[in-house]
């Protein structure tokens, strides 16, 4: 974090970067939020630890208008983000200058609630080079936690920790998948249709339509969101029906198919616990299944797999025949 | 909101039987938007034009619904009269009652429900209409013909001889086709070659005309008025300019073991070789895959003994693009393949030939000089069996289902023939139904029968078993006497069924023509409009839109012709309005509809973008109206919704959703 | 529905063959080894059941002439295969008369030494290859 | 088939595209090949038109079951419209499968101008398909309404 702060100093110093973009404390010790930091002195705040899950890179859309580069911090899975973004021509690759921010994972503050460690008062342990146990100041005096448990669900199943995109590295990143991927869309697959129903409509029941999946995915970046705008009669009102949710968490999964890089945040950010990156991630493993491997971000040219075809694509009813 | 106007249509007793259409206007009247509604005999007639353009003008009618047939037929009619009457013709929709409803509907409640629905989904789609303006596009005046057959030479004839320019692209080394390889013609008996080889010569000598044999269509891109086509110039290894024809080259190559296509494989030819005699141009191609040279660098016999110096072995294949206002696809057919007919040996003994096999054996210019004689012993034969709809007229799958025209008029040439030159060989033939409609086409199959005393057998053979002394036994029956005939023949001729050459798949698919089951392009419309294809500029002529004969199929190339004359005689067409526009308020710049769009529509501008709080340069798309062709595939690829198609937006078409799902 | 038409429409059902699809070529006919033996021809045997003439078919000496060798099955270009309907006015009888459908001393009769036994032939197109 | 499905009409919409399906349909008609009158059709200029929400709007407001036919893979007036639309139906249905709707509801045909015949079998196969899967409740209320 020292380390951070400092050479994010001298590229403002040097005026190489005229902005930093990263992660500062916010009102609890487990929840920092991205800031843009203008002058060395505000550099004092910059926070680089195990809570910063947020992905930066959609607020580079905003950043590529401003003049000058933008100094902008991004984990490994970031920069796959950040590159989709630049393939779609939303950020300008030119006004940044990215720097590989190591990563062990990132942290859950729900998985260390669920282990029943209530009035949480402060984390240690947290930073990059911490010890391998977190130890947690509550109400009810210290407890321990291994930091793989209370890691987000996506870091288990992480991408690898390679940047995909940056102009330079700073601090180690480890692996830290030990799960499939598709795992959890294909238990959900296997379950009888009726229960897969039930299951959906259970987590899509508790849906507020607080948007803000939408507000922190990447790929959801629209100017203007169909869901808000009347290019189909369809812009956010009171929900006149039950519909509505279902509607919009498939388009919304539609939309961003072949270009989520699945980062997660989705899921990370929703306020009600909906596993919405299930929605994705089925999108991808069917993707990877009928028109081979993909991987959005990974910055190849290659066409996405809804703007492409071949000759020979699986017609639709294999829905239907695979039962 | 709009001022709508329904129109209900009776077409006679076509709706009315089945659609309450009293009712339907009595409902629509109900509808938002609709301001008059009514209904009348016949909409399309002169009248009922007339009362919708009496009702735009004294109802100041924003929009139109007609309830009537399908708008494939007469969407045009109405929207030329709205138009006439000082309304956009894009505020015009139809409700398709007619085909999608009253004719396949019995119980009238149904189907007058089901009106009143498709009528609301027009309503609530025109509810949502704006004005459309229709752009220009240029006319290419140049025509291309695919396919060197009769049907091709005839169309190009004709279109140059209205004065454009017309291209003919001949896949094999010469122009002349199928007619090419007969010996004579139905009813009249004709020398094919002497009516046929005018016509070439004539096409090789008009100026207007350029003729790319041994050549074929690679790339079709483009609409209607302005095609591009990369047409591929397969290497001759001769150079056309030298050459002169003499033939020197094809008596000295020294490979000779070649099965010769134009004799059907019924002898061989050289590796360097013209396909027939008066073949044009009359400039020989080399058959790599066969020639010694190609294959070992050995041999060269013919680049020495050419005196013109006109054997090129360097040759490569070239591509060149040409601009078409017009594509007339005449490609010509073949005969089936006879491997899944085991029944009748055509596999197992060279004695049973196709009736194409025969033309090339009854013409003096082929395998055996015009000498009736069976292939395997080059005996004359003394019993000649013709078996019918070999193939043609089937449900399975080993056959075609429809029938092949031709086969028994050319049966009838053949037996007369054989009967005329060869007295004394009996000739039976098999038939399950003589079809001869035609000037003078059943006097000539009497002919047959009451002159040439054929032999006529009403009954379908079963099985032809090869004997051991090399005859052949024909298992038939004979339906009218109720008993089994078996003959011993020593000939059998097949009248195998005809089937759209293999190639014109692909070619249908460049051209996004539309192809039937059997592989025949479809028209237009199977009466009115025959030798169009649904797709624009892209015209039939001959048997690939369906079986004919030689005269019918002239008589269609001319029809072709006068069509593509028709569209190259316009210098600017007017183009389809309903095309993609993006909102660039909306648009993220993200290219997803670039990706997808055939067309290379839309390109990316930096564009000043205000809106209140919003005033800055952004990437965003521009649709290029004149290459758009409106298939709306950049609208769904659009995440944002900015991308809209004019004529189906989005909103009409929720409208419609909602309204069929009230 | 009479009598006849529900039998017509039993065999065509146990046949699984439409016979409307018949262009009466008489390739059957033409192929079939018991032509000559049969009173009923294959291809009449078709228009037969498009007549509903069943009870025809059924007295008929051509039901126990077909050898089943269903070489008009193969090659009816239509696909309304005679040989299916012969065997499915057959199963009529045998349903109709029960297990004696045909009377042990009926058979010498039947028998012709110069034609390949029935179930030889059929026993031939089953376990061929 | 219970009895109670007997008496259901469902609502189904159709899109056709307006090169082959929708001539296809006009086919069928002219040829008096009937089908269920619970079919409606739309008409698009391609099946590549057919945005995946039109379809969920439909069901949003109660159709039973939704179809689109376009031209053969290959035969695409737009040359490659139909191919796009493949995967992205492919993907939705895929979709609504795993959310456990029926996969009935939903299909693609490729109908061609000249197929009125095959248009009108599909028809009826596909009201009978969904007759069978009765009223689309699940699509209807993936929300508990308490």
């Amino acid at each position: 974090m020292q380390e951070l702060r400092k050479r994010a100093g001298e590229l403002l110093a040097d005026g190489t970067v005229a902005r930093v973009l990263a992660w500062r404390a916010g009102d609890l010790p487990y929840n920092p939020e991205p800031a843009f930091f203008e002058t060395e002195a505000e550099l004092e705040h910059l926070v680089y630890d195990g809570f910063c899950g947020a992905n930066l890179s959609k607020l580079m859309i905003e950043a590529s208008k401003l003049e000058g580069k933008t100094l902008v911090c991004l984990k490994p899975c970031d920069t796959y983000s950040f590159n989709q973004l630049v393939k779609e021509h939303r950020v300008d690759r030119e006004k940044a200058y990215i720097i590989g921010v190591g990563c062990r994972g990132k942290l859950d503050i729900e998985k260390i609630r669920r282990q029943g460690i209530r009035g949480i008062e402060a984390v240690e342990g947290a930073e990059l080079d911490g010890p391998e146990e977190l130890t947690i100041r509550t109400f009810s005096g210290e407890k321990k936690c291994a930091y793989r448990d209370a890691m987000l669900e996506r870091c288990h199943v992480c991408k690898g920790k390679e940047h995909m995109a940056y102009d330079e590295l700073l601090g180690e990143s480890r692996d830290t998948k030990d799960a499939e991927r598709f795992a959890e869309v294909e238990a959900i697959e296997r379950m009888p249709a009726k229960e897969r129903f039930a299951y959906f409509q259970k987590e899509l029941s508790k849906c507020i339509r607080c948007n803000a999946c939408r507000n922190a995915c990447p790929a959801c970046s629209c100017r203007k969101c169909v869901f808000d705008s009347t290019k189909f009669d369809s812009e956010q009102k009171a929900n006149v029906d039950s519909f509505e949710e279902k509607m919009f968490h498939i388009i919304r999964a539609f939309h961003v198919a072949g270009r989520c890089t699945d980062c997660g945040e989705c899921s990370r950010v929703c306020p009600q616990g909906i596993p919405l990156h299930l929605f994705n991630r089925k999108f991808i493993k069917d993707i990877n299944t009928f028109y081979g491997e993909y991987q959005a971000g990974t910055g190849s040219d290659e066409k996405a797999p809804l703007t492409n075809y071949t000759l020979e694509d699986a017609e639709p009813s294999v829905v239907r025949e695979r039962g | 909101m709009q001022r709508i106007g329904v129109f209900v249509c009776h077409c006679g007793s076509n709706i009315a039987a089945t659609v309450d259409v009293k009712k339907v206007v009595e409902l629509v009247r109900m509808e938002p938007g609709v301001v008059w509604a009514e209904d009348y005999p016949y909409m399309c007639s002169e009248a009922g034009q007339s009362r919708i353009a009496e009702a735009i003008r004294t109802q100041k009618l924003t929009g139109v619904v007609v309830c009537s047939c399908s708008p494939r037929m007469h969407e045009a009619t109405f929207r030329k009269c709205a138009e006439r009457s000082g309304l956009n013709p894009y505020m015009v929709e139809i409700a398709n009652i007619r085909e999608h409803c009253s004719w396949i509907h019995k119980n009238t409640e149904e189907a007058t429900e089901k009106a009143v629905i498709l009528a609301r989904a027009a309503i609530a789609k025109v509810n949502l209409n704006t004005p459309l303006q229709a752009g220009e596009s240029r006319v290419t005046k140049r025509a291309l013909v695919i396919g060197g057959g009769i049907a091709g030479i005839q169309t190009a004839l004709d279109i140059a001889d209205a004065g454009y320019e017309v291209d003919i692209v001949e896949k094999t080394p010469s122009i002349g086709g199928r007619m090419s390889q007969l010996d004579k013609t139905f009813p009249t008996l004709d020398c094919s070659a002497c009516i046929l080889t005018p016509k070439m010569v004539e096409a090789s000598a008009n100026e207007k005309i350029t003729l790319y044999t041994y050549s074929e269509v690679e790339k079709v891109s483009g609409f209607v008025g302005d095609f591009t086509v990369d047409i591929r110039k397969k290497a001759r290894s001769v150079d056309m300019s030298k050459c002169t024809g003499c033939g020197v080259c094809q008596e000295k190559c020294p490979s000779r073991k070649t099965p010769n296509e134009f004799n059907r494989g019924l002898n061989t030819r050289s590796a360097i070789y013209t396909p027939f005699a008066q073949a044009i141009p009359n400039v020989p191609v080399i058959d790599r895959e066969h020639c010694i040279k190609f294959q070992t660098g050995k041999c060269g016999v013919c680049a020495k003994v050419c005196q013109a110096g006109a054997i090129d072995y360097e040759q490569k294949d070239e591509i060149i693009t040409r601009k078409y206002g017009a594509i007339v696809v005449a490609t010509g057919f073949d005969m089936i393949k006879l491997d899944k007919y085991g029944e009748y040996a055509y596999e197992q003994s060279p004695d049973v030939i196709t009736s194409l096999e025969l033309e090339r054996i009854m013409n003096a210019a082929g395998p055996t000089k015009g000498h009736l004689e069976r292939m395997s012993d080059h005996r004359p034969p003394k019993n000649i069996v013709f078996i019918q709809c070999v193939g043609s007229r089937c449900a399975d799958e080993r056959g075609k289902s429809y029938c092949s025209k031709i086969c028994c008029m050319y049966t009838a040439k053949h037996a007369m023939l054989i009967r005329d030159k060869y007295p004394d060989v009996n000739v039976t033939v098999f038939y399950i139904d003589v079809r001869t409609p035609g000037k003078n086409f059943d006097e000539f199959y009497r002919r047959a029968v009451e002159e040439y005393h054929v032999n006529y057998i009403k009954g379908q053979v079963g099985k032809v078993t090869p004997q051991p002394d090399g005859t052949l036994l024909v298992h038939g029956v004979d339906l009218l006497d109720n008993h089994q005939v078996k003959i011993e023949a020593d000939m059998v001729v097949l009248a195998a069924a005809i089937e759209p050459n293999p190639d014109v798949r692909k070619i249908a698919t460049m051209l996004t023509a539309s192809i039937d089951t059997n592989n025949f392009l479809t028209e237009a419309h199977p009466k009115l409009r025959p030798v169009e294809s649904p797709t624009a500029g892209i015209f039939l002529s001959g048997v690939c839109q369906g079986p004919k004969d030689i005269p019918e199929t002239v008589s269609q190339a001319g029809a072709a012709a006068v069509k593509v004359i028709g569209l190259l005689a316009k210098d600017k067409l007017l183009t389809n309005p309903c095309t993609a526009k993006a909102d660039v308020l909306a648009c993220n710049g993200c290219s997803a509809c670039a990706n997808v769009c055939p067309y290379g529509a839309i390109s990316y501008e930096d564009q000043e973008v205000r809106a209140p709080g919003v005033r800055e340069i952004r990437r965003v798309a521009v649709v290029n109206s004149a290459l758009c062709q409106g298939c709306g595939a950049c609208t769904v690829a659009c995440p944002s919704g900015a991308m809209d198609l004019q004529g189906f937006s989005n909103r009409q078409m929720i409208a419609e959703v909602d309204a069929i799902c009230r | 529905m009479t009598k006849a038409e529900k039998q017509a429409e039993e065999i065509r059902e146990i046949s699984g063959s439409d016979p409307w699809k018949c262009m009466k070529c008489g390739k059957c006919s033409a192929s079939c080894p018991s032509y000559d033996e049969m009173d009923i021809k294959p291809h009449q045997f078709v228009s037969y059941i498009l007549q509903d003439n069943v009870e025809a078919l059924a007295q008929s000496r051509s039901l126990w002439k077909c050898l089943s060798c269903f070489a008009c099955v193969e090659r009816c270009p239509r696909d309304v295969q005679p040989g299916r309907l012969v065997d499915a006015a057959r199963q009529l009888v045998v349903r109709q008369r029960g297990q004696d459908y045909l009377k042990a001393d009926e058979i010498p009769e039947l028998l012709d030494p110069e034609l390949p036994q029935q179930l030889l032939v059929s026993a031939f197109r089953r376990y061929r290859r | 088939m219970s009895i109670a499905n007997e008496s259901f009409r469902p609502k189904i919409v159709a899109f056709c595209c307006n090169w082959c399906s929708y001539a296809g349909a006009d086919l069928a008609g002219s040829s008096r090949l009937s089908y269920p009158a619970d079919v409606k059709i739309i008409r698009v200029p391609c099946s590549c038109r057919v945005n995946p929400m039109f379809i969920l709007r439909a069901f949003e407001r109660g159709a039973d079951g939704v179809i689109l036919c376009g031209c053969h893979p290959g035969d695409c007036h737009y040359t490659t419209g139909n191919y796009y639309t493949r995967r992205r139906m492919t993907l939705l249905f895929s979709m609504l499968d795993f959310l456990g709707v029926e996969n009935g509801r939903t299909r693609v045909e490729w109908v061609s101008a000249a197929e009125g015949v095959k248009f009108s079998a599909t028809m009826n196969e596909f009201v009978e398909t969904i007759r069978a899967l009765g009223p689309n409740v699940r699509l209807g209320d993936l929300r508990c309404r308490s």
